[in-house]
């Protein structure tokens, strides 16, 4: 060919042109996200009609203590379905976690801080042999982790076999302490923010990313895939057994069937927050919005003052009218756009 | 006085933690029914909220009860201590509170319940009776992790103990469903080719019918008083029953306790306030153990009623107001 | 004694042989072309070099010392930086995020310094000119041309000694990919190696100095380039001779008009387009990359919303989805740009990908007939050589050729005679090109009238009719008979640009 | 032959380990072979199996159900209760009933096809929404006994056979011919494997998610109707059991929960090896505690039997063996 070319540097110019269109697309991806906090938004809106002094501290603090245990739960659940997995066994996780404190927490504030240090190491090694076999055994976490949650539900109603054991005052007394109004729950909250706002960050946290979104390509690019379930099922079994050690702090008790309470939910939350199922997309912020608008629905019932029949139809409802909403607004969002 | 609590409206909540079987049903049923007639017609305005069978739902739930401020609260509770630290709130914000059926162990609240000592002992007694001391019976152990599940079956096997020739084989888990219940009867008796007794902590007609549909003889059976029970008891050739009695009105009495308390002000003597209903048996039965319990003898028409919904739990009313079976099953 | 030295290199897959005796030699500092038809298995032997697949035999040596890379990373390592045919970037990353995955800049908590890498990527676009888009896009929403060049910045960013390029050129329009084969040059004046494959001919003359030339995965030649004519390299590659590529351009078209727009649009990307198609006519669309082709072969497709009148066959139609396209003999039928992400179901067979669209066609009283379905497979797989081990093998395994191939027989299935052929040719060898475009010559005479873009050029120069260059979303001009050269195309792609 | 086994690995190696729990657990409970023993897992197997039969198709087409429990105990508690003992009344209540699941597993189908609401969401609310509903329309009445027919169908026998087992196995060919034979099979499968290509290639997508969601609606019915048969009368939360031993009966089979792959006979064998996984505890004499751990590590050595990793090992060996015996020859 002889004809010369424009210069192909000048198509450098062109990202410009780009960075506009890049700004729309990403609105466009994060719309799931962005409409669940719209949706909360409106939520909590209504929510504030119907009751006095919704928009205080005290509220604040008790649907963030009433939502945290689902939240710590749902990270750990984030972050196995940002890698493309899911993991059930959560729920033997934090029965289990409960039971071992009801059972092992005694004597000095030391002994109990250590104690809990253990059971929440406990609970990364559990998640660490989840991540094992699913690899080893090349097979789906879904079946992998419903047997493990099976086992753990078993250890833990070996140990108790009804619900039971005492926790300590101060234990209790630090989960629900607060300073200037504002509940140590919301101080575990803005910390997850925080640890999830590093975490995305990491290369760890790109890595999880990546695989979920395309493993084979992650692979490729020298991911160890073996390492990658390893420390997602490890994290997902941490959180879990963190959800446990907080869950206490509320109930006081070790309970070796709680645990299956907060399984699809944790799921729920993060798919409402915009998480897909298959891997690779959304964060944590929209699963603490996912997870929110689940306990504000219960609220929201409460005040409705509906009558009790009527009352799982209409949280049924508002939790569909909600996701709908936001899936046809992405979907009209997408189509100008495109 | 009298005359001004008379007048006073109490907005009492009912927080029941399941709402998925025939028991919950009819307990929340007869709880609006004997407010609306009786002694305590106008007095209370019940407000009744389901959760969806999770200990963090009810909690939540009742964190919202308590923020509105009612004169009592009636919990079913999905737990008997994780509900503790939120019902302590409840009890310090002034709040009158009665766990029932599913009671909680916290101490500032009242334990409304059926005798769950007293209901095992006399049937397993009347098991041994029947088996003349000597046979190998099924133990029901109920739902995985719930403590009347716990209670009942060392109730059971406490008193069988007793009686060296009686062997428990097996044990499966009814989980107070009837699926369960015959799914669990029918893989026990592939098992054992011989069994003499069955002790069920549910309905017991399951049980009679994995029997039938092994083709085995009828046994004695052990299972509580509900209308399906008693009509499968009373209709079945060769059956013998006995069936303990945890009455769906222990709402009703809950709310007339909260009432009481409220009107008056004086607390009972006992924080554990015990229901007993009479037990119905297939022939008369008088235990040793608990020589003051009733046993009544199954009786189509009077006890067991072809035209009622096989669901529907026995005895239905309570004695200080009536409550019809129509009311009950809210036909 | 060369950098790279390979003796009798094999690989099976179960009874498939990829590579049977495969020998090659490259040296720094040269561009070594790796060629041979489709599912000769080149792929595969760079994948071997790459470190992702290992041998089942033979030797390799690196500069003298044995190389025996245990995972993509020791080769990495070693200093080879593979762009590998089938893309391997992380859809939901960014452009930047990708570039550097695994290698990020940290700050002193972990964390990716974003402005740094940023940075980094500007920087090294710059220093190779690299024509690619913003650091901050994801991937996702790329085109495949775009990802193509993303995948190229990102080998380079290893500053490697061997660089493999696996038709990197193949998605590549043509200012691309003059940037690619002047790049390759430049790198191999620096004394790299630059291990390029590609199906066509034109680069492979333009910037290797020697070829290598697989046949069902054994090496039948090593050539010098500049001393051995086309007419060699076809036939070591084919084993036999060619005619010519292009068939002769025999005018079919009649006065009917199969497809009529006026006044197309899709968003701000494609404005006001007024085009005929005729029946027995083959109608070329080009343009610069971004300047609309994609918008017009989607909104034809139902897969873009489009404003404006369209008339199939004379009756006005509204195209939502590809189902409204796909109707049968009047229908619309498209091969698509990204044949992994919308053409193919790579875990499905062969069959099974072929027959997707026409599975009423072999359908009786509501059950699939499997003898005629196995009539219809065997049918494309003969037309279109398609070099598969039994209709049953899965479609991901097939060579990047074949997969191409199996793609257009599924669109001949259709029987739609409009055909919108979005870079049908991608990745085929020089001999089953030749047999498409006579198949789309074949096509034209029965009465078909396809709409056909290419990202080479001349492709379009030699087969189609008429040629409708799109400049900034427009229509820019309509060319037939002699008017129809790249240079004339050029110039109407670019007037406006080079104005600008 | 070679081909068709190892197409069909995943399925043989399910129902492998099926016989193996099978042999295993007659050793540990004598009566287990016998027949009425048989009869009586197969009549369970043939309840999960029935639930589990839409299941398979929504979730091979990349969706998942979870509002089988209350579409299962709202078709039972309506049947029962129109019937009201009578088999006169079966005549419209069991088609009103199974009508009715197919409608809500159409609803199902269209928030998802329609509207985009992810599976998961979609079905669990209507699952709530379905369970206040029934409560609503009974004002919670107790629920009414199961007439004849019914316990004919979910208990009776026709020679040796189970009527409801033959019902399974009449709806088993139906869904392998569905699956296998049929456009419909065709394309949920390719729409499991991949939406967009599966759009690309004019599969019509919306029709084809609403019909998986309405089959597996129109089965959870189906098994609810049979399920009182079983029971001899309707109860509230007879379907809680189902929800995740449907799905874990399809993922046993060898079906990816991510859509795809997986098949019909897949899932019989899933639903066999849990229901002779429950059988066989009980005869253990276990307590609670230790029962979960044996069902887990059960579920867990069962499906490790069909996975790849364990094949491969056990390729590796015989081809090792099989090299040593060339070697000495
Ligand atoms: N995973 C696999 N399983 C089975 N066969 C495979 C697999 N990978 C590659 N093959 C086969 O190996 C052969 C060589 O493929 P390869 O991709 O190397 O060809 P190629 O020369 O790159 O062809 P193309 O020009 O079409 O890209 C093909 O026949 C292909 O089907
Ligand atoms: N704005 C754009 N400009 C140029 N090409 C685009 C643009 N958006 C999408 N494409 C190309 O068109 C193809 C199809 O677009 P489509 O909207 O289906 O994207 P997608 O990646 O499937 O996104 P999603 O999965 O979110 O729908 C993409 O693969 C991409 O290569
Ligand atoms: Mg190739
Ligand atoms: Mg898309």
């Amino acid at each position: 060919m002889t004809m010369t070319l424009p210069s192909p540097a000048k198509s450098v110019a062109k990202r410009d042109g780009d960075a506009a269109r890049d700004r729309s697309t990403w609105l466009i991806d994060r719309a799931p996200f962005l409409i669940a906090c719209g949706m909360l938004a409106v939520l909590v809106a209504i929510y504030g009609t119907l009751r006095e002094g919704v928009f205080t501290f005290e509220e604040l603090n008790l649907d963030t203590a009433a939502a945290m245990t689902l939240l710590l739960a749902a990270t750990g659940q984030t972050i196995v379905l940002l890698r493309g997995g899911i993991d059930l066994s959560i729920g033997g996780m934090i029965s289990l976690g409960t039971v071992l404190a009801a059972t092992q927490f005694g004597g000095s504030p030391l002994q109990v801080a250590f104690a809990a240090l253990m059971i929440a190491l406990l609970g990364f090694a559990i998640g660490v042999c989840n991540g094992l076999l699913i690899s080893v055994l090349r097979l789906q976490p879904f079946l992998v982790t419903l047997a493990t949650w099976s086992i753990l539900s078993g250890t833990a109603l070996m140990i108790l076999p009804t619900d039971g054991g005492q926790l300590p005052d101060f234990w209790m007394a630090f989960g629900n302490a607060s300073l200037l109004g504002v509940s140590s729950s919301v101080g575990l909250l803005v910390l997850l923010i925080l640890f999830w706002v590093w975490f995305r960050g990491t290369r760890l946290g790109i890595e999880i990313r990546a695989t979920g979104s395309n493993q084979r390509s992650a692979e490729l690019s020298g991911v160890s895939i073996l390492r990658i379930n390893l420390l997602t099922y490890g994290l997902s079994g941490l959180f879990a057994a963190l959800a446990a050690l907080y869950l206490t702090t509320q109930t006081g008790t070790g309970s070796p069937t709680i645990g299956k309470d907060y399984i699809l939910p944790s799921v729920a939350a993060a798919v409402i927050g915009g998480i897909s199922l298959f891997g690779g997309r959304g964060g944590m912020i929209g699963t603490i919005v996912g997870a929110f608008i689940l306990t504000i629905i219960g609220n929201l019932v409460f005040v409705l003052s509906v009558s009790s029949y009527w009352q799982p139809v209409v949280s049924g409802v508002i939790l569909l009218i909600a996701v709908l909403a936001s899936s046809l607004a992405e979907k009209s969002a997408r189509r100008s756009l495109s | 006085g009298h005359a001004e609590a008379e007048a006073k409206k109490y907005k009492i909540y009912l927080s029941n933690n399941f709402v998925g079987n025939d028991w919950r049903q009819q307990m929340e049923r007869v709880a609006n029914v004997s407010v609306s007639k009786g002694p305590l017609e106008g007095r209370v305005d019940l407000k009744i909220e389901n959760v969806e069978n999770t200990v963090q739902a009810q909690i939540n739930s009742l964190n919202n009860i308590i923020r509105s401020k009612p004169d009592a609260i009636l919990i079913d509770a999905g737990s008997d201590t994780a509900l503790n630290p939120t019902i302590k709130k409840a009890c310090d914000a002034g709040i009158v509170v009665i766990s029932f059926d599913q009671v909680v162990t916290e101490p500032c609240a009242y334990a409304l319940e059926s005798d769950w000592k007293r209901i095992p002992a006399v049937m397993a007694e009347w098991m041994a009776q029947q088996l003349g001391g000597k046979g190998k019976v099924f133990v029901d152990r109920g739902l995985a992790g719930a403590p009347i599940s716990a209670a009942l079956e060392k109730g059971y096997l406490d008193v069988l103990k007793k009686y060296p020739g009686i062997e428990v084989v097996g044990s499966y888990n009814g989980e107070y469903a009837l699926g369960p219940e015959q799914a669990g009867v029918a893989s026990l008796l592939a098992a054992h080719p011989q069994v003499d007794g069955i002790l069920t902590q549910g309905y017991g007609s399951g049980a009679i019918k994995a029997l039938q549909d092994a083709g085995r003889t009828i046994v004695p059976v052990v299972g509580f008083t509900y209308n399906s029970s008693a009509l499968a008891c009373a209709k079945t050739e060769g059956a013998k029953c006995i069936l303990g009695s945890n009455p769906a009105y222990l709402s009703s009495e809950a709310i007339k306790l909260a009432v009481d308390i409220l009107d008056t002000g004086k607390k009972p003597a006992e924080r554990h306030v015990l229901v007993n209903g009479d037990f119905l048996a297939t022939a008369p039965f008088k235990s040793e153990l608990y020589p003051d319990a009733v046993t009544q003898v199954i009786e189509i028409g009077k006890n067991a009623f072809p035209d009622a919904p096989p669901g529907l739990t026995l005895p239905i009313t309570p004695d200080w107001v009536t409550i019809t079976a129509a009311e009950a099953s809210g036909s | 004694m060369e950098l790279i030295e390979a003796v009798g290199i094999s690989k099976r897959y179960g009874g498939i042989v990829a590579l049977s005796r495969a020998d090659f030699r490259a040296d720094a500092g040269e561009v070594h072309a790796l060629l041979g038809e489709n599912g000769a298995g080149k792929s595969t032997f760079i994948q071997i070099l790459a470190g992702i697949i290992r041998p089942n035999g033979g030797t390799l040596h690196l500069a003298g010392r044995a190389y025996q890379p245990a995972n993509a990373r020791a080769a990495e390592a070693a200093g080879i930086a593979a762009v590998f045919q089938e893309l391997s970037l992380v859809p939901d990353l960014t452009v930047a995020e990708n570039i550097w995955f695994r290698r990020e800049p940290l700050s002193p908590i972990g964390t990716v310094r974003k402005r740094r890498e940023r940075e980094a990527t500007l920087a090294l676009f710059d220093r190779y000119r690299i024509p690619a888009p913003a650091p901050t896009r994801e991937v996702r929403r790329l085109t495949l041309a775009e990802r193509q060049i993303v995948e190229i910045a990102k080998a380079l960013s290893r500053d490697p000694s061997v660089i493999i390029l696996d038709e990197a050129t193949s998605a590549l329009p043509p200012r691309e990919t003059e940037w690619l084969l002047q790049l390759s040059q430049d790198l191999a004046a620096e004394g790299k190696l630059v291990i390029y494959i590609s199906h066509r001919l034109a680069e492979i003359r333009q910037i290797a100095q020697r070829v290598t030339i697989f046949r069902n995965g054994a090496t039948v030649a090593t050539h010098d380039t500049a001393a051995v004519d086309d007419e060699t390299i076809i036939a070591d590659m084919l084993g036999r001779r060619m005619d010519r590529l292009y068939p002769p351009r025999i005018a079919t078209a009649t006065d009917r008009t199969a497809l009529k727009l006026r006044g197309l649009s899709v968003g701000d990307r494609l404005a006001d387009i007024d085009l005929d198609l005729k029946e027995g006519e083959v109608m070329g669309v080009a343009g610069l990359q971004g300047h609309g082709q994609r918008e017009l072969f989607q909104a034809l497709f139902g897969v873009s919303r489009s404003r404006g009148a369209i008339e199939v066959w004379g009756k006005p139609v509204a195209i939502r989805s590809p189902r409204d396209a796909l109707v049968g003999r009047d229908g619309i039928a498209l091969v698509p740009e990204d044949r992994r992400s919308h053409g193919l179901l790579l875990s499905k067979s062969v069959r099974e990908n072929l027959t997707l669209s026409v599975v009423p066609r072999f359908t009786r009283f509501g059950f699939l007939s499997r003898s005629r379905e196995r009539a219809l497979v065997d049918e494309q797989l003969r037309t279109l050589q398609i070099k598969a081990g039994t209709p049953d093998q899965l479609a991901g395994t097939l060579s990047g050729g074949n997969q191409q191939k199996v793609i257009f027989g599924k669109m001949l299935l259709t029987q739609s005679r409009i055909l919108l052929l979005y870079d049908p040719t991608r990745g085929i060898d020089v001999g089953t090109k030749g047999e498409i475009f006579r198949l789309m010559r074949d096509l034209a005479a029965k009465g078909y009238a396809i709409l056909f873009y290419s990202s080479d050029l001349p492709e379009i120069v030699n087969v189609a009719d008429r040629v409708a260059v799109l400049r900034n979303g427009k229509l820019a001009a309509i060319l037939s008979g002699d008017d129809i050269s790249e240079h004339r195309i050029l110039r109407e792609a670019m007037v406006e640009a080079r104005a600008a | 032959m070679n081909a068709l086994l190892a197409r069909h690995r995943a399925v043989l190696l399910a129902y492998l380990g099926m016989i193996v729990l099978l042999l295993l657990t007659s050793f540990v409970s004598q009566g287990f072979l016998s027949g009425s023993h048989l009869r009586t897992m197969a009549v369970l197997s043939a309840f999960i199996g029935i639930v589990a039969l839409g299941q398979t198709f929504v979730i091979i087409g990349g969706g998942i159900d979870l509002s089988v429990p209350w579409v299962l105990n709202c078709a039972a508690v309506l049947v029962t209760l129109m019937a009201n003992g009578a088999d006169g009344p079966l005549i419209y209540a069991i088609p009103i009933a199974l009508a009715g699941g197919a409608l809500v597993g159409a609803l199902n189908g269209f928030g998802i096809a329609l509207f985009g609401v992810p599976p998961i969401i979609m079905t669990l609310a209507v699952n709530v929404i379905l369970q206040g509903g029934i409560l609503i329309y009974t004002g919670g009445a107790p629920t009414a006994s199961a007439p004849p027919l019914i316990q004919f169908l979910a208990v009776g026998r026709i020679g040796p056979l189970p009527v409801v087992v033959l019902i399974w196995a009449a709806l088993a060919v139906a869904a392998t011919l569905l699956l296998s034979r049929t456009a419909f099979g065709r394309y949920l499968y390719a729409q499991g494997t991949s939406a967009t290509v599966a759009e690309f290639s004019g599969v019509p997508t919306l029709r084809i998610t609403v019909l998986a969601y309405t089959l597996s609606g129109f089965t959870a019915a189906a098994a609810g109707i049979l399920l009182t048969g079983y029971t001899a009368q309707a109860y509230l939360g007879m379907g809680d059991p189902y929800l995740f031993t449907s799905i874990a009966a399809v993922a046993i089979g060898g079906a990816s929960i991510l859509g795809g792959s997986g098949s019909y006979i897949g899932t019989i064998a899933g639903a066999l090896v849990l229901t002779i996984l429950t059988g066989l505890l009980p005869a253990l004499n276990l307590s609670n505690g230790a029962l979960l751990v044996v069902y887990g590590v059960v579920i867990l050595v069962t499906v490790s039997l069909a996975s790849d990793a364990v094949s491969d090992f056990f390729a590796v060996m015989t081809r090792s063996f099989g090299r040593r015996d060339n070697a000495q020859s």
